[in-house]
């Protein structure tokens, strides 16, 4: 089928250097790639988004890209409704040819690589998780990050630390875990969070380590160097727009619906930042592992439910 | 696990307890004051986030702190002085206008977050630790409650304040009559819409310093909605303590404690979700209200526009 | 506890001169659209400091939230639980019962209706199943509403602290339920089972439109009339308007006030359960739409009339769905959404107090 | 003597206008030091607002206010303190959460330290002199009515006001307060204050004034100077003001007493009331084994102080609060379990003294008020459904045989003048199958001709077989009224006298503690 116009529906303005705005931008960069119009709802909130996907719709957008877990009961209703292809996270089940896809966005293999890096360097031998929330996309980095550290050396301690109940924007929370993770031994932070995900780089900014040195942050899905004060270690960095791209070629090629979409570090779609905070012959060894991931000689299996997160968590400790 | 419970560890803990709870404190002795006066002031958390927004912007461009805080009760004190204006002078329904002037500040200060800060995200300095001598030289004790910024003891001062001001001044006695019966008030020469006045600017005052502490201290950044529901907190330990600053210190602690509580768990890797914790609180007071719940004197005149010679 | 009450008395006035003739509505009208004009060129001001064209903002609103066929349906269908939720609020303000925890009221009852919905629907027909659902969410709604009834009605503590903790609790209580509970076990996303599209409450003939708006309409008319034609209704106006009358009147005050409660909250769970039965199929964690607070000023606007809270609730929903599709469109960021509902409810109280004012000035 | 001194405030044609009613039409009046001018007219005739207008709370529409001579604009209550006026307003003022000292500290600046120890020298100091005694400590909600008025004297002398109003003030006060309030005045005149009295009782203005205005509908309608006030003879002064007040001739409501009938000893008890006890509470002194025995057709009086028992004594009776024990019976059978709804069905009826407060529900319309205690009952209410047809109906009815005057049946009661509201409880309480009723000061506040009204209410009711209770604070009122009178201290019943030439001197005894 032809495709006219994409959309992409996001619950936050995508300027947050995360999540909202590596879908923004990649949604507009396939769109570019593909020649097609792109449609930007954006800072829909966590309500109910029908009466935007039905509007899209019946502007005619070929595709409606929910880029939300709590859109994935109301944009599949909507695509059998109208008869509209739409693209979900985090719900494999959901394939439906030509209507529904599924991409289930993941960097758990930047993640672990993320904790091998984090054991490499921390040098209290202790990082921590600190996080806003607990969905699917950050459990799996959350799990991937502990396995990392433990397989680089099983001495480091992983603190893991839920900010606390609709934390998403709850900056002083993100920061006052963040410190108290710090003060409980952490020198490397592994945050991941909206707007709280600010207050936790700013305590890390603003927090000595127990060693009296500089504790440094690992952020994820985006790449937050423009604003960095010097602190910023690395990040899981996701580039969404294969993915999307993907769809649109599907939807031409009348496959769309057929299989769900992930990203990952052999395309580069999930990708670990380089910053001037890592050592070359550390990057190097970092790199290495990549390759056996790849290669598939390491194995790292996403987890994506929070209780089983926290079980695994309180075991890597010992 | 045990061993992550380092003195460093649990001072930290305690000291964002008392980080948490400082904007809850000056909220609810704001409140209070509003209460007090005969004023049900629903807009607190407009004022909240306003406060937050200026104190931010304020502290930012100045680079000082006090400025902030200068900046941040003043932002306060201009949504108190529209609820002055609407509720206080020309009577209109108190909830009506609160949750409007919520609703609106909320939105507001999200819009101008959107386009002044939304691609650069600033981020202040650490703040300032005061220590005070000796105190915070006490293990775990010291640096979770003596090594504060000033604004931390200033705000505990104040419980104390205001605890002199109700008890021993004329503006005690002046805001209570305005709240129980505003009528007696006026014919002994004591104009209540003033009195009410001063009340709700006071709160909007505290109110915006609360905002800044927590964007500027709290954060050391603004991002939209930093507040979540902080201002509905301070009113219902107001309401709880019922004119009494040192319960509405003691309610602040416990919700403070209660948010490190949840961290210490689950660094102590003990798996309970963070919704059960945030409920302990709400648990304790609701079971306290079961047990010896006695009729709450809130002021007779509450929420009621006060109007010269009506009948 | 005592708010104002002017709206009150005004409500209690219009009804016993039960002659409301076309004049008055007109009045109402009048006073009611001359305001929001005014608000909106209040915020048409702010939208061109932001640099957009206030008309093409409103065109799109108007459009979107009023006239476009599928725009009204979304209108339409997003006010049935605000008409709940507005009725709800009625019987306990005119009863003077300040009722502050709607939203943690409908939570629960919505994550009931989320649990009850799925399980029945797959061992019995699914209009039973809806059917027992909806119920179940009302018994608990009202179940939640229970304590502060009781510490009214027998310790005489104040509603306004307890309902607004008993929201704070309820909203944390929901999540522990979704996220631990009524979890999904098809998902890793944390949310309860959902209840199949053809499951839920019909839809109004061929449109999108939810049957739950039919329920509210019942709801909300159904609550004016009792309140203002029969002897209960008259019994709750007595106490909120003068409890010691009353007392001296006969009246069984504390039981009167837990019928309250239970009326009031059991409205709020409705609410809660039309939304989930009808729309959004299934609770996720952390959902709050908290339209409660949203609905509370609407209500005071509305005088607790009824009638009047219907338009009230129809201009909030046409403003949120039309400034929704309007921002994106001008790229404005959804937040002056809230922005715009603010200042018209300002204005409205505005406008209201200066009618008064006219009314008393033309007695003169 | 002190008569005549130089106008301390004179009103040059005042004019103040409410929606609706003109309250003052162009009024002129001069108030003298050393002079006791009481001021005299009907319900709403304009009196408060005139006072309101002198105390700063409203302002003329028309007219002017002159102190000491000069033109001033009074804006506000502190101002009107600030020139020496000082105001007992009808309806208490004093903050009930606060304490005596708190309440007349009140209007210091605002950041001042209380200074009571000062106070309560002034108040020794100034309460011996005056004869009254004031427990500073005491909170205000705690004191007796009759109390709370000395408090706001008090707080107006304290202030040194050279003008002190009083509204109404000895409406809640016993002949002995009233006598002792009188001679409180004269004692103030005599220092050269001048005082403005407001009383519904003729025969507290011919005893304490000097000079005598009338109002009515608003205007000054006359003015007895004090050489003729001191010429004429107490009843001449009572005819002409009868006179202006009401044109025809009628004579002083107090004037007369009746003598009691004697009723049969074995005759069948209508209401028997049986140690009835009550624990005390903050505000009341409770009941204490109060027994009693009212017959058909018979009035029954309390008298005593105000705050002595008798309110709590007739809400027991009517059900609204629960006695702790004894019994009720009416016409041999048990009450005592019986709900409010309960007992007035059975012909038990409590016509309460506090119209406003729980006596009606002020925003809702006069007729329905009328049925406020039969709500959900036919034919008013058919299966819940409320019959306005029906309600209005009747309440035309009641309205006219009470002669109700109020602009509409739909007028929302709390316009009504208290005289007016009254009319609707006697309405409410008297209509159809009443057998025992209980009044409760059932003319206060009232003026004269509302008074006479309700009083013949009372007596018609008793000669068509109710037993009545009256209580009230008013001996002449209980003299005029009843066949017998009990009287009611610190929550007893301390004696009972039958009405005749010497109830009064015995009545009074025992309220002030000397057995009949
Ligand atoms: N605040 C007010 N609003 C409207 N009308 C008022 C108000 N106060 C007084 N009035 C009007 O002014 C008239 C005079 O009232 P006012 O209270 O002065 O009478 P009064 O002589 O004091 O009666 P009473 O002897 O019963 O106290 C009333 O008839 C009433 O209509
Ligand atoms: N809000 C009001 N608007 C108009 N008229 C009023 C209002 N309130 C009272 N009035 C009028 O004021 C006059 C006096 O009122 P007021 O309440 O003083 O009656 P009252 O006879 O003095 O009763 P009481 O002596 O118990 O106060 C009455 O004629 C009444 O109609
Ligand atoms: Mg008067
Ligand atoms: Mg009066």
């Amino acid at each position: 089928a032809e495709v006219k116009s994409i959309a992409i529906l996001t619950p936050e303005e995508g300027t947050d250097y995360g999540w909202n705005q590596q879908g923004v931008d990649a949604a507009k960069a396939a769109a570019k790639a593909a020649g097609v119009e792109v449609v930007v709802a954006q800072g829909l909130g966590y309500g109910d988004v029908r009466p935007t996907l039905r509007e899209l719709a019946e502007e005619g957008a070929s595709l409606l890209i929910a880029h939300a877990s709590g859109y994935n009961t109301a944009a599949p209703e909507i695509a059998k409704e109208l008869n509209v292809p739409v693209a979900i996270v985090d719900t494999p089940s959901a394939l439906s040819k030509g209507l529904i896809a599924d991409y289930t966005l993941s960097g758990h293999e930047g993640a672990y690589l993320a904790g091998r890096l984090a054991a490499k360097m921390s040098r209290s031998k202790t990082v921590g998780i600190v996080v806003s929330g607990e969905p699917p996309s950050w459990n799996s980095q959350s799990s991937a990050f502990a396995k990392g550290v433990k397989e680089e050396n099983g001495d480091v301690k992983v603190i893991y630390a839920v900010i606390g109940p609709a934390a998403y924007s709850d900056a002083a929370g993100g920061k006052r875990v963040t410190e108290s993770v710090i003060a409980a031994g952490a020198d490397i932070i592994f945050g991941q969070g909206n707007g709280s995900s600010f207050g936790m780089l700013q305590a890390v900014e603003t927090t000595k380590a127990a060693d009296g040195g500089k504790v440094l942050f690992i952020d994820v899905i985006g790449d937050k160097s423009p604003i960095d004060k010097g602190f910023l270690l690395s990040s899981v960095v996701w580039n969404i727009e294969p993915v999307y791209a993907a769809m649109i070629a599907d939807l031409k090629a009348d496959t769309f619906g057929t299989k769900s979409y992930a990203i990952g570090l052999k395309d580069d779609s999930v990708k670990l930042l380089k910053t001037p905070q890592i050592p070359d012959d550390v990057w190097g060894d970092v790199q290495k592992i990549r390759e056996d991931i790849i290669s598939g000689k390491i194995k790292v299996e996403p987890v994506f439910e929070a209780t089983a997160v926290r079980a695994l968590m309180s075991d890597v400790k010992e | 696990m045990s061993d992550l419970f380092s003195e460093l560890f649990l001072g930290a803990l305690l000291f964002g307890a008392m980080t948490a709870a400082v904007p809850l404190l000056l909220a609810g002795l704001g409140e209070q004051i509003s209460e007090k006066a005969g004023v049900l002031n629903i807009g607190i958390e407009g004022m909240m986030i306003f406060g937050a927004y200026t104190g931010f912007v304020g502290a930012y461009y100045s680079g000082s702190l006090w400025f902030g805080f200068l900046t941040g009760a003043l932002g306060g004190a201009v949504v108190a002085s529209i609820m002055v204006l609407l509720c206080v002078r020309i009577g209109l329904n108190q909830i009506v206008i609160g949750i409007g002037l919520t609703l609106g500040f909320d939105g507001l200060t999200a819009l101008l977050h959107h386009f002044q800060f939304s691609r650069t995200y600033p981020r202040l300095a650490a703040a300032e630790i005061t220590a005070i001598p000796l105190l915070s030289d006490i293990p775990v004790i010291g640096p979770a409650f003596f090594r504060h910024h000033l604004l931390v003891y200033l705000a505990v001062l104040l419980v104390g304040v205001m605890v002199y001001v109700y008890r021993r001044t004329q503006l005690g006695l002046n805001l209570q009559a305005a709240g129980d019966k505003p009528a007696a008030l006026d014919v002994a020469g004591v104009d209540v819409v003033r009195t009410r006045t001063v009340a709700v600017l006071s709160t909007g005052v505290l109110a915006g310093l609360g905002g800044a502490y927590l964007a500027d201290v709290g954060a050391g950044i603004f991002v939209p909605f930093i507040t979540n529901g902080a201002g509905f907190l301070g009113i219902v330990l107001a309401m709880l303590a019922r004119g009494r600053p040192l319960w509405v210190l003691l309610g602040a602690l416990v919700f403070g404690l209660c948010l490190s509580l949840t961290t210490a768990l689950q660094v102590a890797g003990i798996n309970i979700p963070t919704d059960v914790i945030q409920m302990i609180p709400f648990l304790a007071v609701m079971a306290m209200l079961v047990i010896f719940g006695r009729r709450s004197q809130l002021p007779a005149a509450l929420g009621i526009p006060y109007v010269r010679g009506a009948r | 506890m005592s708010v104002d009450t002017a709206p009150v008395e005004m409500t209690e006035r219009s009804i016993v001169a039960r002659s409301p003739g076309m004049r008055k509505v007109v009045h109402r009208l009048v006073l009611t659209v001359g305001p929001v004009l005014a608000a909106l060129a209040l915020a048409g001001l702010l939208l061109l400091a932001l640099g957009v064209d206030p008309l093409a903002y409103y065109g799109y609103v108007i459009n979107r939230g009023l006239l476009s066929p599928s725009g009204i349906q979304q209108t339409l269908t997003r006010m049935a639980p605000l008409l709940f939720l507005a009725s709800g609020l009625i019987v306990a303000f005119r009863a003077g019962i300040w009722n502050l925890g709607a939203d943690g009221q409908f939570l629960l009852a919505a994550v009931t209706a989320a649990a009850a919905g799925p399980y029945f629907a797959a061992i019995m027909p699914a209009w039973l199943a809806v059917v027992l659902a909806f119920l179940m969410s009302v018994l608990v709604a009202m179940a939640w509403s229970f304590v502060p009834a009781l510490l009214r009605a027998y310790q005489g503590v104040n509603e306004i602290i307890t309902t607004l903790m008993m929201t704070f609790l309820g909203t944390s209580l929901a999540n522990v339920l979704v996220k631990l509970v009524f979890l999904d076990p098809g998902t890793t996303v944390p949310q309860t089972r959902t209840l199949p599209v053809e499951d839920r409450l019909p839809r109004l003939f061929d449109t999108t439109i939810s049957s739950g708006l039919v329920l509210g309409l019942i709801a909300i008319v159904a609550v004016h009339l009792v309140m203002t034609r029969t002897s209960f209704g008259l019994r709750l106006r007595i106490v909120g308007a003068n409890p010691r009358a009353a007392v001296h009147s006969g009246l069984a005050v504390p039981r009167l006030t837990l019928a309250v409660f239970a009326l009031s909250a059991g409205l709020a769970g409705a609410a809660g359960a039309v939304d989930i039965l009808g729309v959004q199929g299934n609770v996720r964690a952390d959902w709050n739409p908290a339209y409660g607070f949203a609905v509370i000023p609407m209500v005071f606007l509305a005088r607790f009339n009824g009638f009047a809270a219907i338009a009230f609730v129809l201009l909030l929903s046409v403003l949120s769905i039309g400034g929704e599709s309007a921002a994106r469109r001008l790229g404005v960021p959804n937040h002056f959404t809230l922005v715009l509902v603010a200042i018209v409810l300002i204005v409205l109280a505005i406008a209201e107090y200066i009618d008064h004012r006219f009314i008393q000035s033309r007695k003169a | 003597m002190e008569a005549g001194g130089h106008p301390v405030i004179a009103l040059e044609r005042v004019t103040k206008r409410f929606p609706g009613v003109v309250a003052n039409d162009s009024v002129s009046l001069a108030i003298r030091a050393g002079e006791v001018h009481v001021l005299l007219g009907e319900n709403g005739a304009g009196k408060s607002t005139l006072i309101g207008m002198l105390s700063g709370l409203q302002q003329p529409d028309e007219g002017r206010i002159l102190i000491d001579g000069q033109p001033v604009a009074i804006t506000s209550p502190r101002h009107a303190l600030s020139l020496g006026v000082g105001t007992v307003f009808q309806h208490a003022m004093l903050v009930p959460t606060l304490t005596v000292a708190e309440n007349l500290l009140l209007g210091a600046a605002w950041w001042r330290r209380p200074r009571k120890d000062s106070l309560r020298a002034e108040v020794e100091e100034l309460a011996s002199s005056l004869g009254i005694r004031i427990d500073l400590d005491a909170t205000a909600a705690e004191l007796s009515l009759g109390e709370q008025q000395q408090v706001e004297i008090l707080r107006a002398l304290l202030r040194n006001s050279r003008v002190l109003i009083l509204d109404e003030s000895t409406s809640m006060l016993t002949p002995s307060g009233i006598d002792e309030l009188g001679a409180l005045m004269r004692r103030l005149v005599k220092r050269g204050l001048a005082i403005v009295f407001i009383t519904h009782k003729l025969r507290e203005a011919t005893a304490f004034g000097d000079r005598i205005s009338i109002l009515k509908l608003g205007r000054k309608v006359g003015e007895i100077a004090p050489e003729r006030f001191s010429a004429l003879s107490e009843d001449d002064l009572t005819a002409e003001i009868v006179e202006t007040m009401f044109g025809n001739r009628r004579s002083d409501p107090d004037a007369t007493t009746r003598v009691g009938t004697q009723f049969p000893a074995d005759a069948q008890p209508l209401l028997a009331v049986r140690d009835l006890c009550l624990a005390p509470s903050a505000t009341s002194p409770g009941l204490s084994k109060i027994s009693f025995e009212l017959r058909a057709g018979e009035v029954l009086g309390i008298a005593g102080i105000d705050g002595n028992g008798q309110k709590q004594l007739a809400e027991v009776l009517a059900g609204q609060i629960a006695a702790d024990s004894g019994a009720i019976l009416l016409e041999g059978r048990p009450v005592d379990a019986m709900s409010v709804g309960a007992r007035r069905d059975a012909g038990l009826r409590y016509l309460t003294d506090d119209r406003l407060g729980e006596g009606t529900v002020g925003a809702f319309p006069v007729s329905i008020n009328f049925f406020l205690k039969q709500v959900g009952r036919s034919p008013f209410w058919k299966a819940g459904i409320e019959q306005g047809g029906e309600i209005d109906r009747r309440a035309a009815e009641l309205v006219r045989d009470y002669d109700v005057r109020t602009p509409s049946i739909r007028t929302p009661i709390g316009r009504l003048s208290g005289g007016n509201i009254q009319k609707v409880l006697l309405a409410r309480e008297l209509s159809t199958g009443a057998k025992a009723v209980i009044f409760n000061k059932p003319t206060y506040g009232l003026d004269l001709a509302n008074t006479l009204v309700t009083r013949q209410r009372i007596l018609d009711a008793a000669a068509s077989g109710k037993g009545t209770l009256v209580i009230s604070t008013d001996l002449e009122e209980l003299l005029q009224l009843c066949d017998r009178i009990a009287v009611m201290s610190g929550g007893r019943l301390v004696g009972t006298v039958a009405n005749g030439p010497h109830a009064a001197s015995e009545v009074g005894s025992l309220m002030i503690g000397l057995a009949a």
